[in-house]
């Protein structure tokens, strides 16, 4: 049965304008212009039911605005397929299509898109759109589109995708399927690989985390400024933010230029060990009070003026990549050489 | 929240007690301490020697700042 | 002895601040089967208070409250048998002791 | 050692008043067939049915499923078990391949472990492809689940041997020789070839969650290694009642699929040097012993590769990933199979308990997955226990009477020794 396919661009790839038009409002239009012109010739057994068009700043600026519209067209037009970008590395426009995306995923339609790895907007919508990996410009709009319209052509007849043929972002979901062998062949296999040396595939990869290259050390230490951080719950008595307790929503800096140490103003609001300790003298999870003495020593230049505090406990890996992009920031516009981050 | 920091460029020191969990966010710098509800003391000893633990597990913290790795690395007592 | 008026996370949750504190996690905080999460009660043996836990032990625990949670996620209490999981959990927690009396006090007179 | 099973393939089976086979046709003798399970004074009644592949039925709760077979020349049934002692692993099995005997018995009510016989369900279960020959126990009242449990599994073992009579005499269908020489002489004819263990980890914890080799019981031993043939002999019993999924029933122990497919390679690619039992115990410091224990007799054994089971969710995790990481830091090998929990939807972290050491893992699926039992036209065993399987969450009874159930209730659906073939893909 022939799938029907709704396209999302923004104002650059609908042929509106470049820069200054990117507040365009949401427009809606049957006849397809730019990159879907190029992707339907391939993409299988479907029918467009047209395009709609926004301006990248319109989007971001106006959100809800933005989303109600794409949400009508999808009630008008009922895709089966919605198809946003390709975004290469555009950080607005990715934005914007992930959040096109889930409005389509929303009323459950199947959601194509195609992004640059680091698009920012990759990481709202990689879950649950099919992400066509592409180059990070959109010079290389001729090998973008044939992956996305593959991809289209796939699902659209209900075939089986994988991340490494079809090109897409992973989108971590783990699938629970029938396969030919036994899992006592396949295990039998794999350790024959492994004792040839020859490449094998695990079933069950460890969770693999990004790696960040270790920054440079501090040359001088003598005139660095050297900041803390805690995810154990560290508040001036009183809680006055109202640091939540576990899966923290949060992060807040408190003003420690004028203390030696934390003890007696300072407490821990965290949920997951016994605060007995802490309470006693903060300084054993913060450990302000050595740090401020390396300062008077002269070993240091100084302690940041600052410090940084969230409850670790449960915080969402999205939450604490957040809360580390915002502190991070902030730490590097106030010329902080190093930081130490307590853990409890 | 490692991370993030350090990709700014930012030598960071993860001061933990569960290091495996050091690893798994990607510290590059790690201090094991010494508990979790203390990572940076230990109520069981005289308040003096309490100081001078903390003092070191700092020194060795801000020492690692100032020492080159090429990947994640425990510094240990 | 500690009874957590709760559940078995609650129990786990216990569990773990103690052990952050110091006390010796004995026996494994989970049971051995997916069907036994779901048991409203849990025995788990924990030993005298030391000055530092070792990693292992957090790591342990730490772990077991993960896994039950994945597994526990969707499901509601079925009370009719509760009876059954507290036997269940009973008779487990006998034979432990039986394996900590094995590991531990034979050779003692 | 040299162990020869007899195949005889059968086709169907029917109920009457002798055992026998023709034509690949079984005939069960019903009234001898509980008559041997009433010699036990505990059991006061017993029901036999039958299952056949592509019926609608269903059979739940499901204690333990068994092979019938006859041990030619020799002490009939389950040495130290059901007989006196006897070493097993070199002699003659006549075996009723495809048939299986499945016992019911509700020891607790919590007790999952249902085999479909068609549909969905029947995808999902390697015994929905054997003709089962279905017995009901009820053990006598008063019995506490400890007695009721061994009354149950020693029934199952009893009929077992019983059914399997009719295999004396039948004619056989194809003859598999197994044959492995001791060490030096596996080694003088393979020098060449990587040596290999099959570590085989048992849930050995108390009520419900036992297994037994010669009939003792896995707690109270160390890591041992055995010949792998012994298993195959009817030297390994299960007393798990619970894990439905991932529990390794009898039936698995006397066709480890792991066993066989090491074997398959013996001499060709390996050299295979045996198997070896690791208890998974409930306390710390009796894992750690035995994941310690376990490697340590790998490297003794001058293993390059093992293959290390599981069996069972949640604590023996912990011991699969002490047992890899210990290989690994010795230079041995490693592969492993277990299932993993990747939640409803498959987006949770599949694996809690990690090591890094853990590079190469068979997932037998995700005991989490929801799947749909249409109604079934006959319900063997206890509807009650059918209506625990689902009952766990909200909107799992749908008002056509089907029912959303997780793999978890499903006998053998995740089996960790690799016997069925669910797997998970990662979307």
């Amino acid at each position: 049965m022939t799938k029907k396919v709704l396209f999302y661009l923004n104002q650059f790839f609908g042929g509106i304008g470049g820069e200054d038009k990117a507040d365009y409002e949401p427009s809606f239009q049957t006849e397809l212009v730019g990159p879907p012109t190029g992707i339907m010739p391939k993409a299988g057994d479907v029918e467009s039911v047209g395009l709609i068009i926004c301006g990248d700043n319109f989007f971001g600026q106006n959100e809800d605005e933005t989303k109600a519209f794409i949400a009508k067209v999808i009630d008008e037009t009922q895709p089966d397929i919605f198809v946003a970008g390709p975004a290469f590395n555009a950080g607005r426009y990715g934005f914007a299509c992930a959040g096109a995306c889930k409005v389509a995923h929303e009323a459950g339609v199947t959601c194509v898109s195609g992004m640059y790895e680091e698009n920012p907007g990759l990481e709202h919508c990689q879950s649950f759109a099919w992400v066509a990996q592409t180059a990070n410009a959109a010079a290389q709009m001729r090998k973008a589109l044939p992956i996305m319209a593959n991809l289209i052509s796939k699902l659209a007849a209900g075939e089986e995708v994988t991340p490494e043929a079809d090109k897409y972002f992973a989108q971590g979901r783990r699938e629970c399927i029938l396969v030919d062998e036994l899992g006592s062949t396949r295990a039998v296999k794999m350790l024959l690989a492994r004792l040839n040396d020859e490449p094998f595939e695990t079933e069950l990869p460890m969770p693999s985390f990004d790696v960040v290259e270790p920054a440079a050390p501090i040359l001088d230490l003598s005139k660095a400024t050297i900041a803390l951080a805690t995810s154990g719950g560290i508040v001036p008595n009183g809680n006055p933010d109202r640091l939540q307790s576990a899966s923290a929503q949060q992060w807040n800096k408190y003003d420690i230029s004028e203390y030696d140490q934390l003890k007696g103003d300072f407490y821990t609001v965290h949920g997951g060990f016994d605060p007995v300790y802490c309470n006693e003298t903060a300084d054993r999870v913060l450990p302000l009070d050595a740090l401020r003495d390396m300062q008077k020593q002269g070993k240091i230049g100084k302690v940041y003026d600052f410090f940084y505090a969230t409850t670790g406990t449960g915080t969402a890996v999205a939450n604490a990549r957040k809360f580390g992009e915002e502190i991070g920031k902030e730490l590097k516009e106030a010329g902080v050489d190093g930081v130490l981050l307590t853990s409890t | 929240m490692v991370k993030e920091i350090e990709r700014y460029g930012i030598p960071i020191v993860h001061m933990a007690t569960i290091t495996t969990i050091s690893q798994s966010v990607g510290a590059n710098r790690i201090v094991p301490t010494v508990a979790i509800p203390y990572p940076t003391g230990n109520p069981n000893l005289p308040l003096e020697d309490e100081y001078k633990l903390r003092y070191s597990l700092v020194e060795r913290a801000v020492n690692a700042l100032a020492t080159e790795v090429d990947g994640p690395t425990q510094f240990e007592g | 002895m500690v009874f957590v008026e709760g559940t078995f996370r609650d129990v786990l949750i216990k569990v773990r601040d103690m052990v952050h504190t110091g006390y010796e996690l004995i026996s494994h905080p989970l049971f051995a089967s997916s069907r036994m999460m779901f048991s409203p009660y849990r025995t788990v043996v924990l030993g005298s208070k030391r000055d530092v836990s070792p990693q292992i032990e957090c790591q342990i625990i730490e772990d077991s409250i993960i896994s039950y949670d994945k597994l526990t996620a969707r499901r509601n209490p079925q009370p009719e048998h509760n009876g059954d999981y507290a036997k269940v959990d009973l008779s487990l927690y006998e034979a432990t002791l039986e394996e900590i009396s094995m590991l531990r006090s034979s050779h003692t007179v | 050692m040299r162990l020869e099973h007899n195949l005889i393939y059968i086709k169907d089976v029917v109920l009457g008043d002798v055992n026998k086979v023709e034509d690949g046709v079984l005939t069960v003798d019903v009234e001898g067939l509980k008559a041997a399970v009433m010699t036990d004074d505990k059991v006061k009644d017993v029901k036999v049915d039958l299952a056949k592949p592509g019926e609608r039925t269903r059979i739940v709760p499901v204690k333990d499923v068994i092979e019938p077979r006859f041990r030619v020349g020799r002490t009939n049934g389950f040495p130290g078990v059901t007989t006196k002692y006897e070493q097993a692993g070199d002699g003659v099995v006549n075996i009723l391949k495809g048939a299986a005997i499945v016992t019911i018995g509700d020891m607790v009510g919590f007790q999952e472990g249902v085999i479909d016989m068609w549909g969905e369900g029947a995808l999902w279960t390697p015994f929905s492809k054997t003709f089962n020959i279905v017995v009901d126990i009820t053990p006598i009242d008063g019995l506490d689940p400890h007695q009721h449990e061994v009354v149950v599994r020693l029934a199952g073992l009893r009929a077992s041997t019983f059914v399997g009579l009719a295999a004396e005499n039948a004619a056989i269908d194809e003859t598999k020789v197994y044959e492995i020489g001791t060490m030096a002489e596996e080694e003088a004819k393979y020098p060449d070839l990587p040596k290999v263990l099959y570590v085989q980890m048992n849930i050995a914890q108390g009520l419900l969650h036992d297994t037994f080799f010669y009939g003792v019981d896995l707690k109270e031993i160390i890591p041992t290694w055995f010949h792998p043939f012994e298993e195959l002999d009817n030297a390994v019993i299960s007393g798990n009642c619970v894990a439905a999924c991932d529990k390794i029933t009898t039936y698995q122990h006397q066709n480890n699929a792991l066993t066989y497919d090491l074997y398959e390679q013996h001499g060709k690619t390996i050299n295979f040097i045996g198997n070896i039992f690791s208890p998974e115990l409930t306390t710390l410091d009796g894992k750690f012993r035995n994941c310690d224990y376990c490697a340590k007799l790998c490297h003794q054994l001058g293993a390059n590769g093992v293959i290390v089971s599981e069996e069972g969710y949640g604590n023996p995790d912990s011991d699969l990933v002490m047992i890899c990481s210990r290989l690994e830091k010795r230079g041995i090998k490693t592969a492993l199979v277990t299932d993993e929990c990747s939640g409803w939807d498959g987006t949770s972290q599949p694996l809690t308990d990690t090591a890094p050491e853990a590079v190469a893992v068979v997932s037998s699926g995700n005991v989490s997955k929801v799947i749909d039992l249409e109604p079934a036209d006959k319900v063997l065993g206890n509807i009650k226990s059918a209506q625990t399987l689902a009952g766990g969450w909200d909107g799992c009874v749908a008002e056509d009477g089907s029912l959303k159930v997780e793999l978890n209730a499903v006998i053998g659906a995740t089996s960790e020794i690799g016997y069925h073939n669910a797997s998970v893909k990662l979307y």
